[in-house]
């Protein structure tokens, strides 16, 4: 503690309030970071983490309170923060995505320009990408979009780590982990100790507790817009961290179904790009998607939702419901409300001869409000509005709100607390027991062990497929790595 | 001896009827011009849109394809000059009409439109000598034709001070868009003795009056067939008198035979006037009778012809 | 090896304007000399300007309704103020390229729709240029009509310009740490702000620079043309839109391609020639436009086919 | 309150604050002798562009790119062949509108076909199809004007307590465009699309067909807006719908439909058509000359636009 106070102070936020409109999203919240320390944030969804990180980041004037950088008050905005070495990576991606990873390191880096800017700009974020990310295959000369997301967060990273011409002294990293593989989400927990150890510092915001508890010296825990804990991290464990957030800590206790074999499948996907087994499904199951990010899952979770929906004609009843991991790309619609952004999937069932009745539009959303607990004061507001993983749990309820038999899932907990995965986990449960089939790409081991059955993709195709309790870390990493290019 | 010379027609604009009557004047005058021999081809180009830079590079590829004269409606009289000009230095013959070019290595053959806007005031004072407030309806601002004629009636305005512009409106040359811009100004116009126009425009204008339940003024119309029909029939119900002044499109035919003749060897002046085609109330019946349904009142030109316009110049 | 998104958005237009250009020679072979390709290609010059303007609104997701009727305007000022106050004339010019910086803040700050906007501004322009020349005149200033008809050695003027502005565009907007922040507003607007610029002070750089090319695309105009009126160019609002589309660029995104968009310019003038070759009725002369540039895009469609850049989406 | 809240925060309200401003300083000239007769001719050529509006509306709210620039040429097409079928007999009345209709749809399939088949941007595929829409009026008649029939002509062009015909037949339209955005699936699925087609197709949206549908729509009704416009204006002519190309863009975005998509409203078409003719018609009266009045023009929509600002309803 002692060592802390002689530290010195890079940003210090203190009382800030701000509010949109009636939401207090910040209610009177200080939050002190000083040079050579990692401080964790976490908090249930809509706490008002991102708030107070764009309050630090000077694109929020907080109508309350006071933010200095180095111990300097008085001035504030983006350019103050970014000249005090304040980097930012945000929770939605913010690349341009037009942009090659190059130039995109010139937009990020104001310095960076003159004659042969391109070479100078290539080898900072090669190099740090290199440093972050050892054995990554990203080339740099290559356009943003055409990356998954999983490489557009690593550059992202990259980039704001990167010294142009001086080192940044505070970088905040906004769920930086939500994307990407356990085995990057490592290499970058050890960057970070590496970057602090060496005097940086860094705020980093995730609702992956274990990376938090192993990460951080201090953690910070928000709920409703207030800070209510602010103790060294050796004080938490999981548990405690949960139950200071303001959640009850429910076990594993988790029964899976044995579901025999005999039965018609409702789904089946050939085997593809080589590989001898295909994908099938039963009614009622829970089935997963493993392996390393980027491997083809999302592209087969694409082709059977499009296979199934035809671009052409409406469908009587929908077979299959998709909820998006990357929701800024494929998920919502932004100029819309929330009621309208939940209810476009189930137009069918809402509506009498196709006129949408008002009256069932909103009972669906306001059960669903309820049901998933969607922070937000009037389901009429803009789907912008919400947290980013109230967001989430949007996407989640226009799919849950179907009535298709099938849902597949594009690592759809990306942003999503602690107690709000436990509550979704209980309504799978309760769906596929009345059964709905699920199929679910995951990042996280956790999840993946929730399944009844797992397909392990490797170069975009399936590698292995392990039943009940094959299902272990072990196997999955087995399966993601072993064998070499066999097939 | 032109047998073996190939004339082209460069055309800006096809989207109404006077041009089209143009285009099959064209065409049935120098389809028969070919066959008796007397040219090699006679091959008419059209822009798809109205546009000086669309024409200028049409005017182009003509002088790629070696054609040995270039006959011209051009949009602009001005900026067509460069591409003008590169035919000239090709060796090529330009010959314009309607829609004429400045640069003098071409030769014109010129109506005279600031007459043509004159004479309607005139024949108007002769009419009502008493005077009275006009509503003028012009062309589409911008362009030469519509100037000109523009400044023909202001010139007779100003002879005879005893008429008064009190509205104008731009009809774009167009009987709906000159309905809709003549409806627009009507409620807030005290009363018309006449409208004058520019052509094309004569038949919305009316439309407008009745619309709006106004007394019919004299209109000036402009040798459109619904024009002289709608004239016709007022004049079978009330008597009511009018004129009706245009450029006949059978002129481009009279381009071509002048094109013909200086390809021949023949020395033509730069600068031909043709007289424009006008309608009475007296020989309304009989233009009336010749003019094509839902066409223009037309004059073609043979070779007899082009060869007296040739004359009386020089 | 995989071709890189910009790469296939420049080879593409590139190639079906090859396509097009062998079309020409073969139906007339005398279009294969010096003057022959001067005559095809010198009215793309200004074409090639008023779309790289376009292309520079479109870079930062807006879209110019008015750049028809503001090169006509800046054609009008070359052949009267220019030529005969050149000093007056500049002055007016610089007016103008002002007032499209001053359009792309007012745009940004009062997040007003750009197509609204520059359709009012349309009218001021046409307004404008209506008052200075009612009926066609002017006259080209000496050295404009000397820039567009020199006969450099070898290669025609209208290549050399065409290439001279492809090649300055691309740095300008592909190479420059500045043209990375315009194509960076279009792409995400939001991250550039929070990486700390000024977005109004790029937009109105674009803005800016759109105006500039603008008058450049007048003054080229006048130049070949020898004389001006207001309804010179009112053509170029669509001609530059879709010039910036067949070269490759996008609507939204920052997607742009300053060397495909001079390529769509000149495709887009060939096309026109290409129909004059061929000996169609005037009836369907104009049908026949639209069916080429049907052909030139389907053809487009056929090259993407073969990069198999379809299954990259 | 509220209510006020509500309506200023409506983006139509400003295009209507406007057509109302114009009209009484209109009006004023004659010090309000004109009011009726400017009133209905404001109602009757206004009826036209909400027609072609109405059909751009739906297309523009496809998203960024998506526009219809065969709406020109279709009007033309649809008023020359539906005239000349009809050929001045009153029997035919219906069996024209119905030919109208059969090209509109024409149309659109050609113009969703090169955009879907050929993938040309929208923009550029209605523009060829104009060209080859326009080729063929010019074909079918060579721009002679044939009359519409009696019944027809007087129908169009006659009035019904007071109101025209046309602005009542545009007023229909109008309303089934309303309940179609407004209230249907598919006005849902529309705007869906227009702010994320991608985003669409995962949420289960036909969206080709959607699409499809669209483009039809705005081709159906550029060629009801020919049919109506050549029987109102005595007979059809090639040039007849050039003013509408600006106009049916210009009426949409000026009503407060956001051009990006995804959004749009059915009364600002109303407001910004009516605006449209009534600034016309204002600086006529007042005398301006060709380029005051242009200028003016400019300046009067930026003016709207400026009072009504952006969409602040979006952040
Ligand atoms: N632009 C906005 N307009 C209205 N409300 C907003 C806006 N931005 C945030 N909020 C509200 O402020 C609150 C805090 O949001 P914030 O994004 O900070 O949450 P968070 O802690 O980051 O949550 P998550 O873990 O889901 O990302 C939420 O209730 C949210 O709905
Ligand atoms: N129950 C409600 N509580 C608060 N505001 C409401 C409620 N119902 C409607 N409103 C507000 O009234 C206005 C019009 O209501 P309407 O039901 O037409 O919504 P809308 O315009 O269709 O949009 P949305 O359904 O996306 O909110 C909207 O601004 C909406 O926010
Ligand atoms: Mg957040
Ligand atoms: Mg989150």
């Amino acid at each position: 503690m002692n060592e802390a106070v002689m530290r010195e102070e890079v940003v210090a936020a203190r009382g800030i309030k701000v509010a949109f409109g009636a939401v207090k999203a910040l209610d009177g919240a200080d939050l002190v970071l000083r040079a050579g320390e990692c401080v964790g944030l976490v908090g249930h969804n809509g706490a008002g983490k991102s708030t107070i990180v764009n309050v630090i980041n000077g694109g929020l004037s907080p109508q309350e309170g006071t933010v200095s950088y180095g111990g300097a008050a008085g001035y504030h905005g983006i350019a103050a923060a970014r000249a005090s070495g304040v980097r930012c990576v945000f929770q939605e991606l913010s690349l341009c995505p037009n942009l090659t990873v190059t130039e995109n390191v010139r937009v990020m880096h104001g310095d960076l320009k003159g004659f042969g800017w391109r070479r100078r700009g290539l080898s900072l974020v090669s190099g740090q990408l290199d440093e972050i990310f050892p054995g990554h295959r990203i080339d740099c000369d290559s356009t943003v979009e055409d990356l998954s997301i999983a490489e557009r967060q690593m550059v992202e990273i990259a980039i704001s780590f990167a010294a142009c011409t001086e080192r940044p002294r505070l970088v905040i990293l906004d769920e930086p982990t939500s994307s990407l593989d356990a085995g990057l989400a490592a290499q970058l927990m050890t960057y970070v100790r590496r970057f602090v150890a060496a005097g940086g510092s860094v705020l980093l915001i995730s609702h992956i507790l274990g990376e938090i508890l192993s990460t951080c010296d201090r953690i910070v825990v928000m709920k409703d817009g207030k800070v209510v804990a602010d103790r060294p991290a050796t004080d938490f464990d999981t548990r405690r961290l949960v139950e200071t957030m303001g959640s009850v800590v429910r076990e594993h206790g988790f029964q899976r179904t044995a579901k025999e074999k005999a039965r018609e499948p409702i789904l089946s996907m050939e085997a593809r790009h080589g590989s001898q087994l295909g994908l099938q499904a039963f009614s009622g199951e829970i089935i997963g998607l493993a392996g390393l990010g980027g491997h083809g899952q999302t592209e087969a979770l694409l082709d059977l939702y499009l296979s199934a929906n035809s671009n052409w004609w409406p469908a009587r009843e929908p077979k299959m419901a998709f909820v998006a991991g990357d929701r800024a790309l494929n998920g919502t619609f932004s100029l819309w409300s929330i009621r309208r952004n939940l209810s476009i999937s189930s137009l069918k069932a809402l509506s009498s001869r196709s006129m949408v009745d008002p009256a069932l539009e909103d009972g669906l959303s306001d059960t669903w409000k309820k049901r998933i607990e969607i922070r937000t004061p009037d389901m009429h507001n803009p789907i912008l509005s919400l947290s980013g993983g109230n967001q989430q749990k949007v996407l989640f309820a226009r799919a849950l709100a179907t009535t298709a038999r099938i849902v597949l899932m594009d690592d759809p907990m990306r942003g999503v607390d602690v107690g709000t995965k436990q509550e979704v986990y209980e309504i799978l449960r309760a769906e596929a027991a009345a059964g709905r089939t699920f199929i679910w790409y995951s990042t996280e081991m956790d999840e993946i062990r929730l399944c009844d059955r797992v397909y392990v993709f490797r170069d975009g195709a399936i590698a292995a497929e392990l039943v009940g309790d094959q299902i272990t870390e072990a196997n999955v990493l087995a399966a993601s790595f072993a064998g070499g290019e066999a097939a | 001896e032109t047998a073996d010379k190939k004339i082209a027609l460069s055309n800006n604009y096809a989207g109404n009827s006077w041009r089209q009557a143009m285009l099959t004047s064209w065409d049935k005058i120098t389809k028969e011009a070919v066959s008796n021999g007397v040219v090699a081809a006679a091959d008419a180009f059209t822009t798809a849109e109205n546009q000086a830079t669309e024409q200028a590079a049409q005017i182009q590829n003509l002088i790629l394809q070696g054609y040995d004269a270039i006959v011209i409606n051009a949009a602009s009289p001005t900026a067509l000059n460069g591409a003008v000009k590169e035919a000239c230095d090709a060796g090529m013959v330009v010959v314009s009409f309607d829609g004429i070019v400045t640069e003098p290595c071409a030769w014109r053959i010129a109506v005279d439109f600031k007459a043509m806007g004159e004479s309607q005031i005139e024949y108007l004072a002769k009419k009502m000598p008493e005077g009275g407030n006009l509503l003028e309806v012009r062309g589409l601002a911008g362009v030469s034709v519509d100037d000109e004629i523009h400044a023909g009636i202001q010139a007779g305005v100003e002879k005879n001070p005893q008429f008064k512009i009190v509205g104008s409106v731009n009809g774009d040359w167009a009987q709906d868009v000159a309905q809709r811009a003549v409806a627009g100004i009507l409620p807030s116009l005290p009363e018309i003795k006449a409208v004058v126009t520019q052509g094309g425009d004569g038949y919305g204008a009316a439309q407008a009056f009745a619309a709006a339940n106004r007394p019919i003024p004299t209109i000036v119309m402009g040798n459109r067939e619904d024009e002289l029909l709608w004239w016709k029939q007022q004049k079978d119900a009330n008597g009511y008198e009018t004129m009706s002044v245009s450029i006949a499109p059978g002129v481009s035919t009279l381009a071509f035979w002048v094109a013909q003749q200086i390809l021949d060897g023949k020395d033509v002046k730069k600068d031909l006037v043709v007289p424009f085609l006008r309608i009475d109330q007296d020989n309304l019946e009989a233009n009336l009778e010749k003019t094509e349904k839902g066409g223009v009142a037309n004059v073609e030109y043979s070779l007899e012809d082009a060869q007296k316009v040739i004359g009386a110049a020089m | 090896m995989r071709l890189s998104s910009g790469t296939i958005r420049m080879i593409i237009p590139a190639a079906s304007l090859a396509v097009l250009l062998v079309a020409v020679f073969y139906m007339q072979p005398r279009a294969m000399s010096y003057t022959g390709l001067n005559l095809l290609f010198n009215l793309a010059v200004p074409i090639a300007l008023a779309t790289i303007a376009q292309m520079l609104i479109m870079a930062v997701n807006d879209l110019d309704l008015s750049m028809g009727t503001f090169v006509s305007f800046t054609a009008c000022v070359t052949a009267t103020f220019l030529q005969s106050s050149p000093a007056l004339g500049v002055l007016i010019l610089l007016g103008a390229v002002a007032a499209y910086a001053l359009m792309g803040i007012v745009i940004y700050v009062r997040q007003l729709p750009s197509i609204v906007v520059t359709l009012g501004m349309s009218f001021v322009w046409g307004g404008l240029a209506v008052l200075m020349l009612p009926s066609p005149g002017g006259e080209a200033p000496g050295w404009a009509r000397w820039l567009m008809t020199s006969k450099p050695p070898y290669v025609p003027m209208a290549i050399v310009a065409s290439i001279v502005i492809a090649v300055l565009t691309h740095l300008l907007v592909m190479r420059s740490s500045f043209g990375v922040l315009i194509r960076g507003v279009g792409g995400n607007a939001r991250s550039v702000e929070r990486a700390g610029w000024s977005v109004v002070g790029v937009r109105a750089a674009a803005y800016g620079l759109a105006g500039f090319f603008g008058v450049l695309s007048g003054i080229a105009l006048v130049g070949l043309t020898t004389a001006a009126d207001a309804n010179i160019a009112l053509r170029y609002t669509l001609l530059s839109i879709a010039g910036v589309i067949l070269g490759g660029g996008e609507f939204v995104g920052g997607r742009i391609s300053p060397i495909g968009a001079v390529i769509g310019a000149l495709t887009l003038t060939l096309a026109g020639s290409f129909l004059s070759f061929m000996r169609i009725s005037p009836d369907w002369q104009i049908g026949a436009q639209g069916a080429i540039l049907i052909v030139v895009l389907a053809l487009r469609l056929l090259l993407n086919r073969l990069e198999k850049r379809e299954n990259n989406r | 309150m509220t209510a006020t809240r509500a309506l200023f925060g409506k983006a139509w309200i400003w295009s209507f604050a406007a057509t109302a401003l114009v009209w009484i300083v209109t009006v004023l000239f004659t010090g309000g002798a004109s009011s009726v007769g400017l009133s209905q001719a404001a109602l009757t050529f206004a009826a036209f562009s909400v027609i072609v509006g109405i059909g751009q509306m739906f297309v523009i709210t496809l998203g960024p790119g998506n526009i219809d620039l065969s709406v020109p040429a279709n009007m033309t097409l649809s008023g020359t062949l539906a005239l000349k079928l009809m050929d001045v007999q009153d029997g035919m009345i219906l069996a024209g509108l119905l030919v109208s209709i059969l090209i509109g749809i024409a149309i659109g399939v050609c113009n969703f076909a090169l955009i879907k088949l050929l993938r040309i941007p929208p923009i550029i595929a209605t523009l060829s199809m104009s060209f080859i829409v326009q080729s063929t009026a010019i074909w079918a008649n060579r721009g002679l004007r044939i009359k519409p029939p009696e019944t027809l002509a007087s129908f169009s062009t006659a009035y019904t307590f007071g109101i025209p015909n046309v602005a009542l037949v545009a007023l229909l339209l109008s309303f089934v465009a309303w309940v179609l955005l407004e209230k249907t699936i598919y006005g849902r699925w529309i705007a869906a699309i227009g702010q994320s087609p991608f985003a669409a197709r995962m949420a289960g949206i036909p969206v080709d067909g959607t699409r499809f549908v669209t483009y039809v729509l705005c081709a159906v009704l550029a060629a009801i807006c020919g049919y109506l416009l050549a029987s109102f204006s005595g007979g059809a002519a090639l040039n007849m719908g050039a003013e509408y190309l600006l106009m049916s863009i210009a009426v949409v975005v000026i009503g407060g439909t956001a051009v990006a998509g995804g959004n749009s409203n059915v009364p600002g078409i109303w407001g910004a058509s009516l605006f449209m003719f009534l600034v016309v018609s204002m600086l006529n009266t007042y005398g301006f000359g060709a380029g005051i009045r242009l200028i003016l023009t400019g300046f009067i929509i930026i003016a709207v636009i400026l009072a009504a600002g952006g969409k602040q309803a979006t952040r």
